[in-house]
């Protein structure tokens, strides 16, 4: 079987703010893609992470629990973490797993932006 | 149909997370089928994803070739989803999820299933391994989901003629 | 993994349309993991979704609870799928559509499998039934499909640093 | 099982015209459907049918065999037959089978309401 990983994980750098926008479906075959990118980003300690999940259309809890993962390591590197442009299912999920109020969540980038 | 003993989808398939997305898309698809809508594919189908992961993770302890069987039964009322392994037998009472309240990565899986689908059921099987019963119903007064009557009546009583 | 004799994804269902769009969807998305693009992915779940319709409509005569068995395998180089019924044998050479041509309602599937998919091939089975066995390869040089040396390479590979 | 069917035809008529929509997946759990509509729009002989295929992300051969059908009948009809905004995957079908030739087929259905 190819190991084929169709999720893409964007990443651009804007002063002291780091936006990552992923693309695909997030599931236990590729949430470790993307904790490794999260890792990667974090280390050189932004001010500001946006996540920005308009291109995520299903996320599982392998995937919330990376983001969790990350919201921990802001916290201790006085990082601001926000999350945008959540679609309808992932926002559900965030909210079954009450999850929703421990995250800093925007409607869209541009109000990640201005925070 | 319905309560037959032979499931209407019985899929094989291997504890390995490449085949979860193929899992997800095949249920939800056959749960559309069934009447319910977009909002409720997607919960069925991440209570059946999380809880392949879960066997992946703990009862296959991530070994990639464990035998897994996903069965789909069609209700008059809703969906039927049993899942089966040769995995590890765990006391049914253990498996729960972390108190929402302790943040921490993980420990939600099967929150998510329970909240989401409306009957969960956990056994060990007679020998080897574990099955997961996962029924979820038609809700009766969501007029976009199906109940029986809406879904019979064919496609002259929803055609709009301007 | 790749070319054992355990398929991938091994499902049974029965020869009753409303399980078309469950097939095609498992097919798609198992697809789309090994690395062809959207528009490979609706070819070959058409090749399924055509060979199950032959089977319910000629192997079982519309009969909606024939045993069909799909099975899936992930190549090194793509992508084989095996259906087996156990439905009426035809002769494999009779198995044909109609002359383009000829333009009527019908008589198109077996030619939309045929030009999807690289390798098509049926057989009866020994006592009862038939095989079609469909493989179709990666595109050689389609940046959009996998071959294996890009996407072995991981998300380092394809993050864009702006 | 639950015989719901997810095909959606919706019938709109102006002036000799009929426009059908149909929106979901065509396949053989549902092409006698649309079948069934279409015969029942043929019977009053509109100048113009004008099939609208947008929201048809999906159709198999099943399908392709009710719309070579209806446009058998069109003919005999002089009923002019206008096939309209077939997303890609639906086209290709179309070209595979080497029937984009036959049907007349535009991009949107503003075009075929002009021809
Ligand atoms: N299929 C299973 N086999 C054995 N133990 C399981 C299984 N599913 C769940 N469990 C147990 O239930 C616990 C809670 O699972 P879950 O809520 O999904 O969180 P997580 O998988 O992140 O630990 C697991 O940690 C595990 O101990
Ligand atoms: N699984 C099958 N079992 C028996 N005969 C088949 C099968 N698949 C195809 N055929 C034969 O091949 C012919 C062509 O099939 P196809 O091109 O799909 O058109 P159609 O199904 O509309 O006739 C069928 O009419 C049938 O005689």
């Amino acid at each position: 079987m190819n190991d084929a990983q169709p999720l893409e994980i964007r990443i651009e750098r804007k002063d002291d703010s780091v936006i990552v926008q992923p693309t695909g479906e997030i599931d236990l075959s590729c949430s470790a893609d993307l904790r490794h990118e999260l890792r990667d980003v974090q280390r050189s300690k932004p001010k500001k992470l946006i996540i920005d999940l308009q291109q995520v259309p299903y996320m599982d809890s392998s995937g919330v629990a990376t983001l969790v993962e990350a919201m921990q390591s802001a916290r201790r590197e006085k990082t601001s973490l926000i999350l945008c442009s959540l679609q309808d299912k992932v926002r559900s999920m965030f909210e079954i797993a009450k999850l929703d109020s421990v995250f800093t969540i925007t409607e869209n980038a541009d109000i990640a932006h201005s925070q | 149909m319905a309560n037959a003993a032979e499931p209407n989808l019985a899929l094989k398939l291997l504890s390995h997370p490449l085949v979860l997305s193929a899992a997800r898309a095949m249920v939800s698809a056959y749960a559309q089928r069934l009447g319910f809508n977009e909002v409720q594919c997607g919960q069925i189908s991440l209570a059946v994803d999380e809880a392949i992961c879960n066997i992946i993770n703990h009862g296959y302890d991530k070994r990639q070739d464990g035998p897994i069987w996903l069965n789909v039964w069609g209700l008059d009322d809703g969906i039927r989803i049993i899942l089966e392994d040769r995995a590890r037998q765990v006391d049914p009472a253990t498996i729960r999820s972390r108190d929402l309240d302790d943040i921490r990565p993980g420990g939600l899986g099967v929150h998510l299933i329970k909240e989401v689908m409306d009957d969960v059921r956990y056994e060990k099987l007679a020998d080897k391994g574990m099955r997961l019963t996962m029924i979820k119903f038609h809700a009766e007064n969501d007029s976009d989901s199906s109940d029986a009557s809406t879904e019979h009546k064919g496609t002259d009583e929803r055609r709009s003629t301007a």
